[in-house]
């Protein structure tokens, strides 16, 4: 089972530039299509399930608007 | 007896040494990923209340804005002018400077192989978009033959106009050149790569290397006038076959150096 | 202190050094070159900081660049080395910073000659770079002097933020005269609430003269304004000699000046009232002083090493109320004590200067044999 | 009192070194005092000159054009500056450099075989300070010890040994007085 | 000729190209960039040059060195990058050689803003570079004056082997306005007895800026001067508005002069007997003309884009002899015409102006809310 | 019948592209012989009439007064721009700049490398004397490790001002180059090759094969303290190791030329 | 004779080439006329603005602080110019990019839904023209046909398929005559 | 035999740097020691037989004050 993750984006950030879409390895970002924020910019959402926590959006976002996380085994006593 | 639990661990944040303003790049233009990697790497390193950061004239010109460590503003060209009086009397400091093409290899050539001779104890972070991208994208010394821009609106003529400068190689061929590379930002890979070079850089810095300068393809969607998911492509198939990425000049003692 | 036979660009240099200078950026052009060689020397030994600069260009940048750091720094050029500093002066200015200038003047336009001149008075004192902005520009007609202002230089820079510029001519770097020196401190490095020297402990800062927003700039421009208005009422410096009950008068600024003193003297010596008013800041100019002195005076005669540059500001402020004569070398050449006496002799003995512009008489009495 | 001298000639006959040691001796003698070259490496080749100034006020001019007294160790230095001095002052000549008399008969002309005599010293590089020897003789300005002085004072020690040369050129160069003027 | 719309920054190039432009050299500054993109299509598609140079010292040394050979060139940048100019400037000035520069003037000083300002008017009117020279300078306040003078400064420039600058400021750069382009003339390039251009078929020739020795320098600078006497005894432009019978007027100049024509006409539909004086050669100034209109008023009011530059020139003109009122704007803001409506009834009105310097007034007025 | 007699042959006369005057150069100074051989390629290519000169600043600021051809006089460092503005008016004349090492690779670096990489169709003689002669002797970018000079009084420290820039090497990165070579003149052999090189920039040109440099390495007896045969030693001994001889770009088109 | 217009909204909304439109159309009408636009690739971001002043005597200053008429394509250029308009002027807003009502109550005010028209005429671009054409309805300044001869003078060949959708978009707009004004 | 040479020297512009002295292959060469030319410098004459024509002191000469000739062998019929 691949790892499970999940994106924050800092809408306010994000300028719908499409460029995490374009690298995201699952497919799994898209502007929001009707959300507007207050630079009049679609901010990018996560779509679809399948987001394995990669960073690889957050590497190419120019605007450090994402912020990334994934499950991991915590071993505790 | 062990207990195993799935628990959210954070990948990727925001770097600490970003300013917490939105820019005014342009949307996609990856000025904006240079930034994040210089700040990632200052985090890292854990030198921001000691790092001194020359903005120059071109889109990054309020670069300053976007750091949080101090900063200065340079005259168009002039940065590596003013972070030599700035190194020089703070030798202790990180001193950056923060440059695209026209800046630094149109206006600003004098300044910038002057203190690469000098062996000047700085980084300096090379935007190269192939052309100048805040006055509307005129022809830089970096626009690629046939390359149409604002001012050369036939497409770059070279027998007019002549050849693109390879910063990097030229630079390299100084003897106070600790570490000058080139490295670009049109995919993952080639931002990671771009991240270790600018570690390298400031290592050089830090250990007393001399010069150093990390050349990095950049975009400029608005003025190229693509998408910016086109110009990462314009970036990988036109620039990088006529600005190879690779190390030009790496000063040996950076090969020991753990970090 | 015992007084010691210095050179004048070697004077400055030591005065800089001892006052504090922690780090001195420079581009050899003769009549400065020996002091930036005088320091080449003198700073490493101190474990200060000498750099030559590939350029003008570069030096007045490393000094912006020194200058947000808090240190105490200075550059030094002749004219044309003084010309490639104007777009870095307009920045400095703009970014409100201390920095000092030596600007050794020499024959022009252009290359020129090496030999002594005041033609840089405009592009100094009224602005040779672009934007309003105002430098402090003190001009020493002695070695005494040449080291008593360059040490008071940086302490007045600080004050206001502000550039001060030390207006020399070849003839003063050049020339040789005893002089005592001041106390010597060590390289100064402030921490001012604006500086630029890492932000451990406080929060980032950034220096800058762009103002994107125009309200913006102009509210930096209406401070650098009002600073300067405050520099006008505090800074004026000038000397004064056989004013009292003199009649006449002659204006001259820097080696001009000490040069008419001795007509002055010679004028005196046939007994004729005359005095000598020498402005040492141009920059604010004692207006206020011309003026009144002016009041009560027959005929002023202004004397410079160029084409009558600061002659347009005498007119100003004496307001044409008395007959203004001009004498002026140009090109590289002092003029002579006697040159100025016959001149001295004409304002007083014809009649009330004629109609038109001084600089018209000038040119129409030496304009045409050349 | 001010006494203004320009010691004038060719490059490398010490003229500026001349004029420096006047200086000096005139500043320890706790008189006001100027030198000015004539400057500039930029001007390569042909003559060099110094003005000294010397006065008990505050000295205005640092250059003039009428000296009170000249040396003029070569012909064009002569040619150049016979004309200035002013009337009753000082002309010194260096008569080995030079071919022509003087034409001036309102001022004291001191001719001197001056590179003749140094080189009988054993040292044609004391040219100049016969001459100098030759100008105080002539001019009421300083005592011959005040200058020795300086030149004990100034002169680095490694050239020290110099000094009893330097003091008989100025000796041999002070035994040209020349006669009160006629006019 | 039909009239067509043009932004200032084309028209300006067209104009040039139509005198007979045969190369330009610049380099990419806002807000006069329009120009060089222009004459980018525009001169390769006539067979003339156009080149991009590396900076703006790099664009002065090439029209320096076209300029010698006897070409129609022009340059052209704005405040910073004319700054960058001054030592080119100078030299060009030395050399006696006929140059058209174009200052598109912003917001300063230093990296200041874009935005339109008039705040170059020392830099480029007195001398911004070492040495004393004078720069034909020409104020345009409109698109079809911009267009005529920029047509007519080349004639202007070779006549007198002199700098020939349209100073401009970013409004009138980008703005659009209909006007007639003159006639279109071939590339010019000429053979004066001075130019070198290669020696076949006579005596070689050089031209340079150098004069090693003082006098031959002297000799130079007089020359220069006495041109300039004869430039301002021919050249001068102005433009009256509504002075016949006028007991008070406002003196501006490019686009601070325009606006002040609509504070004008507003003060006279009030009854006001007011009128306009634009200089438009900045470089002579109408001297004569504007004393002579002094002694005629009642009261001036200067308005300019700057802190009062071209004021202390109006200033030393009218020699106090006449009430003079300031209003300025600066760091890019255009005087709106109501503000200055407001400072002409507050002349008109208020008792005649009290003592004090006009800038003061202003400063009293104005500065303490900034 | 053959008669065999013997008769005199002119070997060498002052070239005609030489004016008759003296130069104000200090005695055995091989700006001197720089001039001398630029002067014989272009009397030998017939080219004095068709020529404008580009004079610097510096020691050979008064390079006009010295050859009987065209010239102009540029500020400090931009005799490549001058040059440039008066090659794109008159592209068929023969365009040269001469320049010392302190104008062209100090303060005129910037206007040197756009000029390169514009492949600007001119001539650059550039004389490296290791030191800025015309004020005195200060530190070029070019004196070497160590050197004393009037403002490096201790011997260049390379920690401080850093290192010599070694130009030829450096301009021959950019494609606008042509031809760029260093020779030297301080023996016959070099003087002969210092020609050869100086004719094959002139033919760079005269083919419009873009920018031709010749850096010379030259010596300044007067400020380097030494006479005129120990300078020429010194070249040999102490520059040519740092600034080898060499082609460092040749147009393989001028391989073909025959002249 | 003398009418100001501001032209006010975001980059990219077409602004600057409505105001240069409808100074083709007052030139066209042998008109003087100024256009000035806040200008600048180095002001990225933010919004855009342009002024037209038209007059049929000589214009002084092509921009004014109070304008005879304003086109507000969004809020920001609302909340800029609605204190600036003259009294009695003209104020057109863009409702579709407003969501406030118009406090003015002394000026003629045009609020019109102009994206939603632009929309039903099947082009978004057709925006600037709907507000330009309620603009002309409610300002006596140049005739509908004057802007429509302007745009088939002015606008490149390539696009004058388009013609006729930009007429029925300023018809559109024309229909939102302002009532005159109360006070 | 060696060819017969010799030079002429213009005497004026020689600045009796001895560069030529030290290049030439037959030590012919040296500065005249009584003669001063007008600029003061003594310049160089031929001293000895022996010149060869070789040019090499014309070569290395930074003032082209040198003239040289040489002796060919020249065939009429
Ligand atoms: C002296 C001077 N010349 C010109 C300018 C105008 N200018 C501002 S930014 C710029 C070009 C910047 O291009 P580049 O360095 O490539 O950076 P980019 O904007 O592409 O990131 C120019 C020419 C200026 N501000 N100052
Ligand atoms: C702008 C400017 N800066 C400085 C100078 C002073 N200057 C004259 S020549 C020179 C150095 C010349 O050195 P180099 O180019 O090496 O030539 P060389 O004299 O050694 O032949 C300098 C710095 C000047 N004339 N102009
Ligand atoms: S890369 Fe960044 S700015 Fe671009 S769409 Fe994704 S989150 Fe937004
Ligand atoms: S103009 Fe180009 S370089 Fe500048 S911010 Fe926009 S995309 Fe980036
Ligand atoms: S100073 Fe040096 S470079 Fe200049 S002429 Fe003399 S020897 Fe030659
Ligand atoms: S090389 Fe030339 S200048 Fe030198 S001594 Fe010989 S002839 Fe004279």
């Amino acid at each position: 089972m691949p790892p499970q993750g999940r994106i924050e984006v800092r809408d306010n950030y994000c300028k719908g530039c499409e460029i995490c879409v374009a690298a995201c390895p699952q497919g799994v970002l898209a502007l929001a299509p009707e959300r507007l924020n207050i630079k009049g910019y679609h901010p990018v959402e996560l779509i679809e399930q399948g987001c394995t926590g990669c960073g690889i959006c957050a590497i190419v976002c120019p605007e450090a608007a994402l912020i990334v996380y994934r499950e991991v085994k915590s071993r505790t006593q | 007896m062990e207990n195993v639990t799935m628990q959210e661990q954070l990948v990727y944040d925001r770097p600490e040494s970003m300013a917490s303003v939105q820019t005014h790049y342009c949307p996609g233009c990856t000025h904006g990923v240079a930034h994040r990697l210089v700040a990632e790497v200052i985090d890292e390193m854990g030198i921001k209340d000691n790092t001194i950061g020359v903005a120059s004239v071109g889109c990054s010109v309020f670069a300053y804005n976007y750091f949080d460590f101090d900063f200065v503003q340079a005259p168009h060209g002039r940065a590596p002018a003013m972070a030599t009086g700035i190194k020089r009397v703070l030798p202790q400091r990180f001193v950056m400077t923060y440059q695209g093409d026209g800046d630094l290899a149109s206006i600003g050539m004098g300044e910038i192989v002057a203190a690469a001779a000098r062996g000047e104890n700085i980084t300096v972070i090379f935007l190269n978009n192939a052309n100048y991208g805040m006055t509307g994208g005129q022809m830089a010394p970096t626009t690629l033959p046939g390359q149409k821009t604002s001012s050369s609106p036939g497409g770059r003529d070279v027998e007019v106009a002549g050849f693109p400068i390879r910063t990097a190689e030229m630079l390299a061929t100084l003897d106070g050149a600790g570490y000058v590379v080139r490295r670009s930002m049109h995919d993952p890979k080639n931002v990671r790569m771009a991240k270790k070079a600018i570690r390298l850089a400031f290592e050089t810095q830090k250990n007393g290397l001399g010069f150093s300068l990390v050349e990095l393809l950049s975009t400029c969607p608005t003025n190229w006038g693509m998408t910016p998911v086109q110009a990462l492509k314009w970036v990988e198939d036109a620039m990088v076959p006529y600005y190879p990425i690779g190390d030009y000049k790496v000063n040996p003692a950076l090969k020991e150096l753990k970090f | 202190m015992a007084k010691e036979l210095m050179k004048g660009n070697v004077a400055i240099a030591e005065a800089a050094v001892r006052a504090g200078l922690n780090a001195y950026f420079g581009y050899p052009i003769t009549p400065q070159t020996e002091l930036l060689e005088y320091l080449s020397a003198r700073m490493p030994e101190l474990g200060r900081t000498f750099l030559q600069a590939e350029s003008e260009l570069g030096a007045v940048n490393m000094v912006y660049g020194a200058a947000c750091t808090g240190a105490r720094v200075m550059s030094s050029s002749s004219s044309p080395g003084t010309s490639l500093m104007m777009e870095g002066i307009s920045y400095i200015a703009g970014t409100e910073l201390p920095v000092v200038i030596v600007d050794v003047m020499r024959g022009g336009p252009g290359l020129g000659n090496i030999a002594p001149a005041q033609a840089d008075y405009n592009q100094i004192v009224h602005g040779g770079g672009h934007g309003d902005y105002h430098p402090i520009v003190l001009a020493p007609a002695n070695i005494q002097e040449a080291i008593d202002l360059t040490y008071g230089a940086f302490d007045l820079a600080e004050k206001y933020r502000s550039i001060v510029v030390i207006l020399a001519d070849g003839s003063l770097g050049q020339m040789m005269e005893p002089a005592e020196l001041p106390e010597m401190k060590e390289a100064i490095m402030r921490t001012p609430d604006w500086a630029t020297y890492g932000s451990a402990g406080r929060e980032r800062r950034f220096l800058s003269s762009i103002y994107l927003d125009p309200p913006q700039q102009e509210k930096t421009n209406f401070r650098l304004e009002r600073r300067w208005q405050e520099i006008k009422a505090k800074e004026v410096q000038y000397k004064e000699y056989f004013l009292d009950d003199a009649e006449y008068a002659v204006v001259g600024f820097g080696t001009s000046g000490r040069i008419a003193l001795s007509a002055v003297r010679a004028a005196r010596a046939k007994g004729i009232k005359i005095g000598l008013f020498r402005p040492v800041s141009l920059a604010p100019y004692p207006e206020k002083e011309l003026y009144e002195l002016s009041k009560r005076l027959k005929g002023l005669l202004v004397v410079e090493m160029n084409a009558g540059q600061m002659l347009e500001d005498v007119l100003n402020i004496t307001r044409s109320q008395i007959p203004v004569e001009f004498y002026g070398r140009m090109g590289g050449i002092l003029p002579m004590p006697e040159e100025i006496e016959a001149e001295i002799d004409r304002m007083v003995n014809e009649s009330a200067a004629s109609d038109g512009h001084p600089r018209d008489r000038w040119l129409a009495r030496f304009g045409k044999m050349n | 009192m001010q006494k203004e001298i320009i010691i004038a000639g060719f490059g490398g006959q010490g003229v500026l070194f001349a004029g420096q040691l006047l200086t000096y001796a005139a500043m320890d003698q706790g008189l006001q005092v100027t030198w000015i070259p004539s400057y500039g490496p930029e001007m390569r080749g042909g003559t060099a000159n110094c003005t000294v100034v010397i006065s008990d006020d505050e000295i205005g001019s640092p250059m003039v054009s009428r000296p009170t007294a000249v040396i003029a160790m070569n012909l064009p230095s002569l040619d150049k500056y016979e004309d200035k001095v002013k009337d009753g002052g000082v002309l010194v000549v260096n008569q080995s450099m030079v071919d022509r008399e003087v034409k001036r008969t309102d001022i004291k002309v001191a001719t001197v075989p001056a590179n003749s005599i140094a080189e009988e010293l054993g040292d044609k590089r004391m040219t100049n300070m016969v001459l100098l020897g030759a100008l105080l003789a002539n001019l009421d300005i300083l005592p011959v010890e005040a200058v020795e002085k300086a030149l004990r004072d100034h002169l680095p020690e490694r050239h020290h040994k110099l000094l009893p040369m330097n003091k008989e050129a100025m000796q041999r160069g002070g035994t040209y007085v020349a006669a009160a003027i006629s006019a």
